[in-house]
């Protein structure tokens, strides 16, 4: 077997981008379209410390600062679906057709 | 072959940072293997001084003075039927326990118990306490909603409430107490275990006492911190007894119960240890610079030995007085064979080469071991928290305090 | 014969309510359960009947937001042996011990309740030395009782110290009772007309012992708790009965006392050998736990004294009056009640002038304070109902009788 | 500290962390969703140790594993799933959603494939050692600003949160 380079990781990371962005457009559960969103910032995640393998430290302080978002856009997105699921009583996001209630 | 067992034993580091696979996993199997006895020894030790606390006697009847009564409380718990709800999520109920587990024994990886003898060091051996320490929340949710029950849902959401708050006022005191690490502007600091120890030992100071009384603030965060991060009283809401009959464990029994209290003990000792190798010193002996030379050296390397010899004396003291009457005759000489054994151990201890080798692992331990003790006080004396109140004192006090000492810590350490 | 519905609007005048609280009282809705945590009402749980904090085989269903009480609904009579009803098949003196099984650790007081009521309806009066016996076992089981709901109430709160430190306290009382009565619980000290027993050889030493031994203790439970923070913000402000609700709801007893109204049937109606003694009557502001917890140390202390006073002057004579071997009381009926470590105890004695009373109705003290429970926790949360539970200081046996 | 076993563990952790994102994505029940995501997620950190990046393996099992997704187990403890799961799991879109993410793939793989060049197979030497202390420097001097930002847009995201999930303010 070839040893493991940068491009091994990378397709790691492509693989998970994919499958997130599978999970986002298909599933109708807020949560699990929240969860896919956090398999695509890690896929992204993962490309930028592969990266700082070959170009320095800098692409893990980017991961640093993508987790810190995605830290972030959890709590709002969360925040979001509670006040959602208290209004609707479901969890379906092609039921959020109404800008206002 | 032969080699490379004995390459180790010359090396002055960590067996996980000399890259020797055979003594991490001896170190590994060593650990688990002492943490299992002291996870039996705390049993014990718990019901024993929490009766004496409240006038009674505790366990009595298996084995002298109820030795034997962990062992036969883990063999019942191990026969015992293991039931599981019908509505309860299987895959989730079974893995809940072995995460918590997994997580309580994992972090033991980084602990040092001396300058050597820790499996590895890592760069990052603070935070990867901390993580994966709270990864154990993860286990008990889990749990609590794997049960497809009321009161364990209720004992999940409070604990992952609870511990998710204090984490954040633990992870401010070891900040500052990592902070202390690099001193006088000129070292950069470190995260690594032993390196902290390290850093405690050239500043010829326990963090607990440097910029007094900032360290001793962090050290009092860290340790109603930790207290509230292993659910023990008097933050036990999780599992709090008279309120939600136990919790998140309410469902479970039998192994996959001892597993969740061999966890939660183990816990203990992990944070326990985080508190010692932070603030106290780690494997340092008290006062290595005021009692110093060589001495304080002898007399200090002399207590390990004298105090396993001290327990032996306090079995024989208790063979004295048991009562001369043939039915006590077994326990008698139970009793009379675990202080020679206590004994034995203490000769061994006090072997010049066995001495010099032994006493970090045996400080680290004492301290550690005055540390439980405090958990078990606490659960003896205070009545418990209500659940705004705990919330009250994690976001309100500890959580200020913790912000004020990082900051003057940082001040500290530069302008001093 | 008595006509029947006189009886009945007898009883009911006396448990009728406030109007006032009926709506604070309502029950809750039960039928809307599927709705989920984040809805307002939402989360029913069945505290008990297998519970480790309500007191034996208490239920309350509780309507939760979170972890805030909504709403309290409680389900009684797990523990239901019809004890009212034995009572119309049993002669007077027969039913003497069953009243012991309604409040189990305050059996002296039931006993004194019953033997005083029947004593009214006899027409007879107890000799002075019997009651003085009476006032002195009756003391020493109020401290009995009052230690055991200290323990109980500790531990429900989180406390497990005092639990075992009060559980040896009470042991030096119930050495006395078993060495008077031969009896440790249900004691069935007293008879119809008096004592059955005279004082064992010693007994005023060994009370005055246990005088000496126990004042240190209750300072001891003092210093455990009185000044712990965490008990201190666990009760202050938990629980909030005013006096006023009080009145409106029959709550009685140390409840009663915690909210400022100085009410104690010891001073307001003497029976037994009280009047002849001095003590106080001690009494809170607030009606808060934490008041309630002080009321009843203070009520402890009190006994003491109470105790004090009269085993020194125990007076010679006859321990038991002339009381014919079969009771027949005249037609009639006597409501005759005493102060119970609990609250008010009454007794409600009909007799048709057979041997057997017509029909007997206990006002048990724990089954009316009961009713405050939902009151006093709306709107707090689920720690509060225990500690509640815990002040209100409920016998389950007393309450579904 | 020489490596053990390099490749063996590639292939297990992504091997295991693939999976657990495919699980993500096709469980029902959304707490199983959740676990898997944990799973993938730890077995992520894994591989930023392989790449020498402890430290930010750390902050990801601290801050993703022990932080996030307890907000998010904890979010789907309130919501009722129950219900939720009987209803239908997939939107009819799933045919445009497969055929973008297989165009977002293939996008990838050309991309790997026809710029081999942009990611020579070249290691810089990174001492495990003091990661922390560089990664430290970096932050706290080059990106001094970027990261003053990130607090202000946590504090933004704790009062959306707040305001978001709070009933009544």
């Amino acid at each position: 077997m070839a040893p493991i380079g940068t491009l091994h990781y990378l397709v790691v990371a492509a693989a998970l981008f994919v499958l997130g962005v599978i999970g986002v457009l298909t599933r109708r559960n807020v949560v699990i379209v929240l969860m896919s969103i956090e398999l695509i910032l890690n896929a992204v995640n993962l490309n930028l410390v592969a990266f700082s393998r070959i170009w320095g430290l800098h692409g893990q302080i980017f991961a640093i600062f993508v987790i810190t978002d995605a830290a972030a856009e959890a709590a709002v997105g969360l925040g979001i679906l509670i006040a959602f699921f208290r209004n609707k009583e479901t969890v379906n996001v092609d039921e959020v057709d109404l800008l206002k209630w | 072959m032969l080699d490379y067992i004995t390459s180790y034993l010359k090396s002055d580091t960590t067996p996980g940072q000399a890259g020797n696979l055979l003594w991490a996993l001896i170190y590994i199997l060593l650990i688990f293997l002492g943490l299992s006895v002291a996870v039996i020894a705390m049993n014990w030790l718990e019901r024993k001084i929490l009766a004496h606390m409240q006038v009674r006697l505790g366990p009595m009847r298996v084995g002298p003075h109820g030795l034997l009564q962990p062992i036969a409380d883990a063999l019942k718990l191990l026969i015992k039927e293991d039931i599981m709800p019908a509505a309860a999520d299987p895959w989730v109920f079974w893995m809940a326990p072995i995460l918590v587990v997994i997580t309580a024994f994992t972090v033991f990886i980084v602990v040092p118990f001396g300058p050597t003898h820790a499996v590895t060091d890592m760069n990052i051996g603070v935070l990867f306490m901390l993580g994966v320490s709270s990864l154990s929340v993860l286990g008990i949710v889990m749990a609590g909603w794997a049960s497809n029950s009321h009161y364990p849902l209720m004992g999940a959401l409070r604990s992952s409430a609870q511990m998710v708050s204090y984490e954040i006022a633990m992870g401010l005191a070891v900040v500052s107490a990592v902070l202390m690490t690099s001193l006088n502007q000129t070292g950069t600091g470190t995260l690594s275990m032993i390196g902290i120890v390290q850093a405690q030992q050239a500043q010829h100071i326990w963090f607990v006492f440097k910029f007094f009384p900032l360290g001793l603030i962090a050290f009092g965060i860290f340790a109603i911190a930790m207290v509230a991060e292993t659910n023990r009283a008097p933050f036990d809401l999780p599992e709090a007894e008279s309120e939600l009959t136990a919790g998140f464990h309410t469902e479970y029994s039998g192994f996959r119960w001892s597993l969740f209290f061999l966890a939660e003990y183990s816990a203990m000792i992990a944070v326990s240890s985080i508190a010692v190798t932070l603030w106290l010193g780690g494997w340092m002996r008290p006062f290595p610079t005021w009692l110093s030379g060589e001495t304080w050296d002898l007399v200090f390397s002399l207590i390990p030995g004298l105090t396993f010899l001290l327990l032996a004396a306090i079995a024989f003291l208790g063979v004295i007085r048991m009562p001369k009457h043939p039915y006590f005759r077994v326990q008698t000489i139970g009793l009379a064979g675990f202080g020679a054994v206590l004994g034995l151990i203490g000769l061994i201890l006090l072997l010049p080469p066995v001495r010099d080798r032994i006493q970090d692992i045996f400080w680290f331990s004492a301290k550690v071991a005055l540390s439980m003790y405090m958990y078990i006080w606490y659960r003896g004396t205070f009545p418990r928290y209500r659940f705004d109140q705990l919330m009250r004192v994690g976001w309100k006090v500890l959580l200020p305090l913790g912000i004020g000492v990082l900051i003057l810590t940082a001040m500290a350490g530069v302008w001093l | 014969m008595i006509d029947r519905t006189m009886i009945d609007r007898t009883v009911t005048d006396r448990t009728t309510t406030d109007q006032a609280m009926t709506d604070r009282t309502s029950h809750l809705e039960l039928e809307q359960h599927d709705k989920t945590f984040l809805d307002s009402n939402e989360l029913i749980i069945n505290m008990g009947p297998q519970h480790p904090a309500t007191h034996g085989v208490l239920r309350v269903i509780l309507k939760l937001d979170g972890e805030k009480v909504l709403g309290t609904e409680c389900v009684i009579g797990y523990l239901h042996r019809g004890v009212e009803k034995i009572a119309e098949h049993r002669t007077y003196s027969m039913f003497n011990p069953y009243v012991d099984r309604m409040d189990y650790v305050a059996a002296v007081s039931n006993g004194l309740g019953y033997c005083e009521a029947v004593e009214k309806l006899l027409n007879v009066e107890a000799p002075p030395r019997a009651r003085y016996i009476r006032v002195i076992l009756t003391e020493l089981n109020r401290l009995a009782s009052h230690m055991l709901w200290l323990g109980t109430h500790a531990l429900d709160i989180g406390a497990i110290t005092p639990l075992f430190y009060t559980f040896r306290d009470r042991e030096e009382v119930l050495k006395i009772f078993e060495k008077y009565c031969g009896a440790r619980l249900t004691t069935h000290a007293f008879r119809i007309g008096g004592c059955l027993y005279e004082t064992y050889e010693g007994f005023e030493r060994e009370v005055k012992k246990f005088l000496d031994f126990v004042t240190p203790k209750i300072n001891e439970y003092e210093e455990l708790l009185t000044t712990n923070r965490i008990w201190v913000e666990r009760t202050k402000g938990v629980g909030k009965i005013s006096a006023k609700e009080c009145v409106a709801l029959g709550v009685t007893g140390p409840v009663l006392r915690a909210s400022g109204v100085k009410w104690d049937l010891r001073k307001a109606q003497p029976y037994a050998a009280y009047a002849d003694f001095d003590f106080e009557i001690p009494t809170g502001q607030n009606g808060d736990t934490y008041d309630r917890y002080l009321v009843r140390m203070q009520e402890m202390r009190q006994s003491l004294r109470i105790i004090d006073q009269a085993v020194g002057k125990i007076p010679e004579g006859p321990i038991i009056a002339k009381v014919p071997k079969v009771m027949k009381p005249a037609v009639g009926e006597i409501y005759h009640s005493i102060e119970a470590p609990k609250g008010e105890l009454g007794y409600f004695i009909v007799s048709d002038g057979s041997t057997q009373p017509y029909r007997v109705r206990v006002r048990p003290p724990s089954f009316v304070n009961l009713q405050a429970l939902d009151m006093m926790v709306r709107g707090a949360l689920v720690a509060d109902v225990i500690a509640v539970i815990g002040t209100l200081d409920i016998v389950l046996g007393e309450v579904d009788r | 500290m020489q490596p053990v076993a390099t490749t063996f563990f590639f292939y297990f952790l992504a091997g295991l962390t693939v999976l657990s994102g495919v699980l993500v994505i096709t469980r029902k029940n959304p707490v199983h969703s959740a676990l898997a995501l944990i799973v993938a997620l730890l077995g992520q950190a894994a591989l930023y140790l392989m790449l020498y990046a402890p430290f930010v393996a750390g902050v990801q099992i601290i801050l993703y594993a022990g932080g996030i997704m307890v907000l998010f187990l904890f979010v789907i403890m309130l919501v009722n799933i129950e219900r939720s799961q009987r209803e239908e799991q997939f939107n009819k879109q799933w045919i445009e959603g497969i055929a973008a993410a297989i165009t977002l793939g293939a996008l990838f793989v050309l991309v790997f494939a026809k710029s081999k060049s942009l990611f020579p197979d070249r290691a810089i030497p990174m001492p495990e050692g003091s990661n922390t202390q560089q990664v430290a420097v970096l932050l706290y001097g080059n990106y001094m600003f970027a990261f003053e930002i990130a607090s202000l847009l946590l504090l933004v995201a704790i009062i959306g949160a707040v305001v978001m999930a709070k009933k009544r303010i």
